[in-house]
């Protein structure tokens, strides 16, 4: 499928290797990118705290690009969770409110732009890959299955909320990405911190609270017998990882949790060699985790058994249903 | 003029909730301006188009249609049938030359005073807007010819 | 040979109702056996002048058809109505409007802009009518046109009402032979007001197609469907008849041979307007809950006005569009 | 009664301020003060006020108060309080509009998070892209000058494995950019 | 023209100073008396209070004395005195229906300020309102005759008790339970609050004198498939579903029960947390006390669908009855039964708390629901009454019960459960017995409207029970920090009245999940002809002064499906509803609001339009003589037929053509332009 495709300033430099993963994996998935020509930053959740009309019209810009430059699709597609939800926001919010998509409209005029609300599909990279590439595509392509390796998925904050257009299952779990994880071969891992926050920007401005923060997901994936954490977006890659080593120093404790960007399983999965695939980049090295990975698939059937229950055995399970 | 102009608006209500949304509007003092003049209906689905072009040709510049809410309808489901009459009459007054504004369709339950005089408040600041309505006159006939009628031979010299 | 005087008169309409007249056979010549045939027209030569010669009250009966659109119209209609006992508004166009009526959606500038420099109009100098004109012979004159159609009880006291475009020449034998009967002493005038000629129930009532519970999704125009069951319903196969709101007397002729009534006999005793009531109808059956939906249903009649008020515009609760309202004086 | 606690200016004309500046339907008035919010709020525990708090606060007219809070800084747009309030108020933007109103107003007590916003804007409207290490150190000179050594192997790290540029990166429709970020300035200050 | 024949009366009301104090009641008097002369009027007066007797006897005697034809009263919304000033002209002689009201309190003194305009719009209110009484017609109530049997449906402690009312006067009853007992959610609960008496204690007995009361025809395992006809003369169609058990042989001997080998999890009465056989009692002490063959789970019946042979029959091999009362043969059974009148009382069902994601009920093992803990309770559920983990043996040592789950909350329901605060505060207090744990409440508020129910909350606190005012943010079983111990479940709250943020490690969490209508209520209204709120509750006909009636005659609702209540409300509108049932019945017939659509056959066409429109089924097709008719018993009155005919041939009494025109004619009087003359 083909893709309008706004990288994001991350993933120009600190998320290259979620990049480099992606376009290492584009071909296999027959997923054909159009990168808009002379983007310019989101604002993060920045611009918006200074300037709300000119946030969203710096957006705007993007969306106006992404509209003239559109040649066969409609669909938008950011790697970048703050991005994808910002470019998600203004569109929403400027077809809500038609005081804002006048006085957008007008500034990017000033700039020889337009951009009509609800004419691009705004879609994050997930979103795409689980919903329009789907798993079974995806499944067909596997060379070398991550057999063995226990994942915690990890969505974060803004791909999941507030989901202006309905995009997925669950506000608070969501489970694309551990069906994606499961067509990889890999096993994904339950576990209640799905979509909790890596910290965002407190990392930087309020470090203590960020820590607090980081501690509690990357011991929630220890506690859930993850080998690594999968994400989709640079800002939860770079806390959980990077910050990772300062939040060690800080409590004194020594997790080792990798994180990955799930394009990067893909392209294992894929058959791809880890340094096009941007792997060795991370601070928390992925070596050993990677090494877990079987070539035999493990035998779980056995165990999962249906049997009639006992009421010995305590109380019926709970169940999802 | 148009300073001075206040809207005349008819409004059809249904014995089951808006006639009563209206009593809850009194009920709780809502305040709202007095242009609106309500005649209960046992259901919005009673509403005949017909009541509308009699009260817009009689001098009205606007007309509310309020009924329940979609799903709500006492009578299970009339309101929907008032729903595709405003929908179809809507269509047909603007080949007359009638503004949309000029006939509304509202939902109001009877516990929703507020809500119901926040429709009134709203249509009559969007009639007052368009101004009179100011239908002219059905010409009324006359028996004989009166008496200054020129003579038809003398029209043509 | 005091023969009681009768008169017909053709004001703006198409001529039909004077032919659905004379297509009574022999009915005409018991007509001129029991009348003065003194004024009419499109059958024989009287002038004017000596119908406005003649004492008031002179005519009998008078049998009106056409609208009411130029002002010498009007003129004869106030004329005749002095000069007559009895005023017939005869035919659609006479009582309602008809198809003249139908202009009065647009001004009289959007009519003269459509007739004469319209898409089907060679007419480069783009030459309009003028109501005067001085040419070598002398000045000629032409009636104006007025803003808007009117039917004639919108311009005069009217007596009776023969309905129908044209009326049915069955019907209209019937309404010759109650003059003729009361002429003769052997009936008496309905009550003034009185529709005659018609029926006292809707097309409905005399169509033989079979019928159903009514639940329309989509409504199509005749070209459009792949075929036509020949004993059902017409409106229940989607096509959009005018049969349930319009006044019966005609024998269902259009539904009877495939074609949806077009509404011509107008409303039914008791209604106020006829589009209302087919507006009301149509959309009452529309099987849709959602606002979209009903809208795409809706879609199917994309001239709703004129399809509901196809004959009875002019005589209906607001007449006219608005623009062309306003330049009445 | 403290002098913090007389309302200044009327008690709705703030909230309605904070209403009219948030878009989309905003149900601030509706808050039941159930607290679901600070209790979703990944920072609420740093905060000085929680939003449940701040809206009360905004209820109450005291305007000083509200700016003043760190809160809104404190917001990591998580958006949880948004989708768990069950009033259905957007929480997270009334943040951003509480954000914009203290920068107008100049009424924060702690300079660095509203800085930290500012110069992240500054990078955008001078390269259209934003700028990490310009930002990181620019930043941490101006509010956190001792832990910059600190943060500095962070940053060496980043350096080493090709995360981070030294030089920031300016877009071609730079004078596009800036044309329509002036006009949107000039219409929202113009916005009531 | 009628107007100059009749004689009107106008009666303008001050209200005390309701409506004199804005509008100018001597101006609308002298507008009535000199403007509308010409329109029949022939007296005007005013009154302080014209509901008051004085004020009633000033019309009747004007009636009598005056000769008038018509009465306008002007005063407040009909809704609250039409029936007072019908009656009045009723004592006089003239028929109630010729008096109309004009609203000029709730639709003018209180909703407007300025005198002027206030003035002016109850002039053209009463001028309307003169135009229409003057095309009133003289109507008569509609009479039908009751049918003495009455249809309740649903077995739960209301629809027991209207049953139980109905039968003890001496009338037939049909009761009909969807479930295979009667009990209803009742029959779940250990103890009820705030007296804490054992719900069993007080509910079997009315379950057994039901199941063998010989005025109560019991239909268990049975639904309402079809109704039809109207108030007086229901014809009611029931489905009873196959038992596959001959309930006229079967001793209820329990041998077949013990036999079978199949265990699955009773999701309906255990709530989840407990087990029952494929074929089973639907309780200990069911109501009819029969078992029940599961067909999902049966061996027999699995083994039949898929291999096309049956397998263990263990229940029919060992019953001991002669002939076998085990039928696996058994059909569907319709039964067509004819009533009076219906009492709806078809319950509730739970919020499922799964869809509050954050709160892990369905993930986590160890949170629950407020029904699963009242299982876990009752001395006869799964644990024997033991407050245990999931595990079945351990007890917790601090339990947190939220309230509000899924109830005031604009995601889920917007609406208060009613009942959860008390149920929370008893499930608190037995917890707090049973197991001597620790126990939080987390509220938003704590809502006990009820007898002796705040003294129980009082009681409550006095146990020692934590309370923490704060919606729960999560519950999560990863802790925040390292002072934070593992194996927890931690619930994350702002405790809003310290102005603190709270994380509280308990063992069990008890969602008190709220009440939600029956999943098919809005199909199950449609059968009966009533329709649902916004929020799937069935509609009472009148919110404050008849929350018992609908707007069908002769459907009457009771307990919860009406909207959230406890057991005392419950009763006590099954009882009520039983009443007006009662009272229906001993009037052997009843009169019904003349407000009815008729079709005028000479000018009907027979055309159909109106057939598909009416949700009663009032209109029919006369196939031989091509018209539509209407059933007078059946019409409701809404007119929407009269609306839609397109010749003009249905007539709507009360609300006719003719009525309307003139009221608008009336209300534009100032504006009109010179109407047509015809």
């Amino acid at each position: 499928m083909k893709a309008l495709f706004y990288p994001g300033c991350s993933m120009q430099k600190n998320a290259r290797p979620y990049l480099d993963s992606l376009l290492a994996i584009r071909a296999d998935i027959d997923l054909e990118l159009q990168e808009i020509d002379d983007w310019n930053c989101c604002g993060a959740t920045e611009y918006m705290s200074v300037h709300r009309v000119a946030a969203h019209s710096l957006i705007g810009r993007n969306l106006a690009l992404a509209q003239q430059q559109a040649s066969d699709s409609d669909v938008l597609t950011a790697g970048c969770s703050a991005c994808y939800l910002n470019l998600a926001k203004t569109d929403a919010q400027m077809r809500e409110d038609a005081h804002l998509n006048a006085t957008v409209n007008e500034a990017l005029a000033a700039g020889g732009l337009a951009y009509q609300p609800g004419s691009l599909k705004v879609r994050h990279l997930l979103d795409v890959v689980c919903h329009d590439i789907g798993y079974a595509a995806i499944k067909a392509r596997v060379v070398k299955p991550l057999h063995g390796l226990k994942v915690a998925a990890y969505y974060g904050c803004q791909v999941a909320r507030p989901d202006y257009d309905g995009r997925w299952d669950c506000h608070e779990h969501p489970t694309a990405m551990d069906q994606l994880l499961r067509a990889l071969g890999a096993e994904p891992v339950e576990w209640s911190l799905k979509t909790q926050c890596c910290g965002g920007h407190m990392s930087v401005i309020g470090p203590e609270v960020a820590f607090g923060l980081i501690r509690r997901l990357i011991h929630g994936a220890t506690q859930a017998g993850a080998d690594l954490v999968a994400t989709l977006c640079p800002m939860c890659q770079l806390n959980l990882d990077a910050y990772q080593v300062e939040m060690n120093k800080h409590f004194h404790s020594d997790y080792q949790m990798p994180v990955l960007y799930f394009t990067q399983l893909m392209g294992l999965a894929f058959g791809k060699n880890a340094g096009e695939l941007g792997i060795g980049k991370e601070f928390v090295d992925a070596a050993p985790a990677l090494a877990k990975i079987q070539a035999e698939a493990p035998k779980v059937a056995e165990a999962k058994r249906k049997r009639r229950p006992k009421p010995s055995d305590g109380l019926p399970p709970p169940r999802m249903e | 003029m148009s300073d001075s102009f206040e809207p005349v608006i008819i409004g059809f209500t249904c014995n089951w909730c808006s006639y009563r949304a209206a009593d809850h509007a009194g009920m709780t003092r809502t305040q709202y301006p007095p242009n609106a003049r309500l005649i209960r209906l046992m259901c919005s689905g009673r509403l005949d188009p017909t009541f509308v072009l009699k009260a817009l040709a009689d001098g009205a510049d606007g007309v509310l249609i309020a009924g329940c809410h979609p799903g709500e309808c006492h009578y299970l489901e009339q309101n929907y049938k008032a729903l595709r009459r405003h929908r179809l009459l809507q269509r047909t007054l603007a080949q007359f030359g009638i503004e949309p504004e000029r006939v509304r369709l509202a939902w109001a339950s009877a516990a929703e005073g507020v809500k119901f005089a926040a429709e009134i408040s709203e249509m009559v600041e969007e009639v007052r807007k368009l101004g009179p309505l100011n239908w002219p006159a059905r010409p009324r006939p006359l028996a004989t010819v009166p008496a200054d009628i020129p003579v038809l031979s003398e029209v043509a010299a | 040979m005091s023969k009681p005087k009768f008169a017909m008169y053709w004001a703006s309409a198409c001529g039909g109702c004077e032919i659905a007249v004379l297509n009574t056979d022999e009915k005409v010549l018991e007509l001129d056996a029991n009348f003065d045939v003194a004024f009419w027209p499109a059958a024989m030569d009287v002038k004017y002048q000596e119908v406005e010669a003649m004492e008031d009250a002179s005519l009998l009966v008078t049998l009106f058809n056409g609208a009411i659109r130029t002002d010498e119209n009007e003129h004869m209609a106030h004329l005749l109505r002095r000069k007559s006992k009895i005023l017939v508004a005869f035919g659609s166009c006479a009582n309602e409007g008809c198809i003249p009526g139908l202009a009065n959606l647009s001004t009289r500038e959007d009519l003269f802009e459509r007739a004469y420099s319209g898409p089907s109009t060679e007419n480069p100098e783009h030459l309009r009518p003028q109501t005067i004109w001085r040419a070598p012979e002398g000045v000629l004159t032409l009636t104006p046109l007025q803003p808007v159609v009117r039917t004639l009880d919108q311009v005069v006291e009217v007596d009776y009402h023969v309905p129908g475009c044209p009326p049915e020449s069955r019907q209209i034998a019937v309404v010759l032979d109650l003059l003729i009967a009361v002429v003769n002493g052997a009936a008496e005038l309905p009550p003034k007001g009185a529709v005659l000629g018609a029926g006292e129930s809707t097309v409905c009532d005399e169509c033989p197609r079979s019928r159903d519970v009514k639940r329309l999704t989509k409504l199509s125009r005749i070209q459009e469907l792949p075929s036509l069951d020949t004993t059902t319903c017409l409106l229940e196969q989607g096509l959009m008849c005018s049969g349930p709101a319009t006044r019966s007397g005609c024998d269902s002729r259009c539904p009877n041979v495939g074609a949806p009534c077009i509404g011509c006999y107008g409303a039914a005793p008791g209604v106020l307007d006829q589009g209302a009531r087919l507006m009301t109808a149509i959309a009452s059956v529309v099987d849709e809950k959602e606002p979209e939906a009903i809208d795409r249903v809706l879609d199917g009649l994309p001239d709703p006005a004129g399809t509901f008020y196809r004959f009875s515009l002019a005589h209906s609760l607001l007449r006219a569009n608005r623009a062309a309202l306003a330049e009445t004086p | 009664m403290s002098a913090a606690a007389v309302s200044v200016s009327g008690p709705k004309d703030f909230l309605s301020e904070v209403m009219a500046g948030t878009p989309g339907d905003n149900r601030l008035n509706h808050c039941i003060q159930c607290g679901s919010c600070g209790g979703s709020c990944p920072s609420g525990a740093e905060m000085e006020h929680t939003p449940r708090r701040l809206f009360a606060l905004i209820q109450a007219g005291q305007r000083e108060t509200v700016l003043k809070s760190n809160a809104p800084w404190y917001c990591v747009s998580c958006y949880y309080c948004t989708v768990r309030c069950p009033q259905n108020i957007h929480i997270t933007d009334v943040m951003y509009t509480l954000k914009a109103m203290a920068i107008r107003a100049g009424l924060y007590h702690d300079a660095a998070m509203p800085g930290f916003s500012e110069t992240f804007v500054d990078y955008v409207e001078k390269y259209g892209r934003s700028f990490e290490l310009g930002l990181a150190t620019r930043f941490n000179l101006r509010h956190h000058p001792l832990s910059l050594a600190g943060m500095a192997p962070l940053g060496l790290g980043m350096l080493k494995r090709g995360r981070m540029d030294l030089t920031p990166h300016r877009i071609a429709g730079m004078a596009q950019l800036s044309a329509i970020l002036d006009k949107a300035k000039a219409l929202e200050g113009a916005t009531p | 023209m009628t107007s100059q024949q009749e004689r009107v009366g106008v009666y303008v009301c001050h209200c005390g100073s309701n409506i004199a104090g804005v509008v100018d009641v001597e101006s609308v008097v002298k507008f009535a008396a000199e403007e509308l002369k010409d329109r029949g009027v022939v007296l005007a007066r005013d009154y302080t209070f014209m509901c008051s007797v004085a004020g009633q006897e000033l019309i009747e005697q004007d009636i009598r004395e005056q000769g008038l034809t018509r009465v306008v009263v002007a005063a407040c919304s009909p809704h609250l005195h039409e029936k007072t000033f019908r009656g009045a002209c009723e004592r006089a002689g003239l028929n109630p229906y010729l008096a109309e009201m004009a609203s000029i309190r709730e639709h003018v003194a209180w909703v407007h300020s300025g005198h002027a305009a206030a003035t002016a719009k109850a002039k053209s209110i009463v001028s309307g309102t003169v135009e229409r009484v003057l095309k009133n017609e003289a109507l008569d109530a509609i009479k039908v005759p009751i049918d003495a049997a009455t249809l309740v449906v649903g077995g739960g402690i209301a629809g027991l008790q209207a049953a139980l009312e109905v039968a003890e006067a001496g009338y037939e009853v049909y009761l009909i339970e969807r479930e295979a007992s009667l009990g209803g959610h009742m029959a779940q609960f250990d103890k009820t609050f705030p007296t804490l008496d054992c719900a069993a204690c007080i509910l079997t007995p009315k379950m057994a004198s039901a199941g063998s009361h010989p005025k109560i025809h019991l239909f268990t395992w049975s639904e309402v498939e079809k109704v039809e006809g109207f108030v007086g003369n229901y014809t009611v169609s029931v489905k009873k579903k196959p038992r596959y058990i001959d309930e006229d042989v079967c001793t209820g001997c329990g041998i077949c029960v013990e036999k079978c080998p199949v265990l699955v999890v009773d999701d309906n009465f255990e709530a989840g947390i407990g087990y029952r056989k494929a074929i089973y009692w639907p309780f200990a002490q069911a109501v009819p006390n029969l078992p029940v063959l599961d067909p999902d789970t049966c061996t027999y019946f699995i083994g039949a669908k898929t291999k096309d042979k049956g397998g263990c029959k263990a229940c029919e091999i060992f019953c001991p009855t002669v002939p076998n009362s085990i039928l696996f043969g058994q059909k569907e059974e319709r039964v067509t039964l004819k009533v009076g009148n219906i009492i709806l009382a078809t319950g509730w069902e739970l919020f499922n708390a799964r869809r509050i994601p954050q709160y892990g009920y369905g993930r986590l093992a160890n949170v629950f629901s407020n029904l699963e803990l009242e299982r876990m309770c009752n001395a006869a559920g799964p644990t024997g009454g033991k407050i245990v983990l999931r595990d079945g043996q351990t007890a917790p040592k601090a339990v947190g019960i939220v309230h509000c789950v899924g109830s005031r909350d604009r995601n889920y329901n917007p609406y208060c459960s009613a009942i959860c605060c008390m149920q929370s505060l008893k499930l608190a207090h037995l917890v707090k017995e049973r197991s001597g744990a620790e126990v939080y409440n987390f509220y938003i508020d704590i809502r006990t409207p009820g007898k002796d129910y705040d003294e129980f909350y009082q009681r409550v606190i006095d146990e020692g029970v934590h309370f923490v005012r704060g919606k729960v943010a999560d519950v999560s079983d990863v802790p925040l920090g390292p002072g934070e111990e593992s194996g927890k479940l931690y619930i994350q709250v702002e405790d809003t009245l310290a102005g603190l943020q709270r994380r509280i490690p308990v063992d069990m969490v008890v969602l008190a999940s709220g009440l939600e209508p029956r999943h098919d209520s809005a199909e199950v209204g449609k059968t009966f002809g009533i329709s649902c709120s916004t929020n799937g509750w069935f509609i009472e006909k009148h919110a404050k002064l008849d929350p018992i009636a609908t707007m069908t005659d002769g459907v009457f609702v009771a307990g919860c499906a009406q909207g959230p209540k406890d057991i005392p409300a419950s009763v006590a509108q099954g009882a009520a509803a039983a009443a007006r049932v009662l009272s229906y019945i001993r009037q052997g017939e009843l009169a019904l609001e003349p407000v009815r659509a008729s079709v005028v056959e000479e000018q009907c066409s027979g055309c159909r339009l109106c057939n598909g429109l009416c949700p009663y089924n009032a209109i029919s097709f006369v196939e031989e003589r091509r018209v539509s008719e209407i059933n007078a018993a059946l019409c409701q009155g809404c007119g929407t037929c009269v609306a839609a005919c397109p010749a003009g041939a249905i007539q709507g009494s009360g609300y006719s053509n003719e009525q309307l025109f003139a009221q608008i004619e009336g209300l534009l009087r100032e504006v009109r332009h010179e109407t047509e003359v015809v």
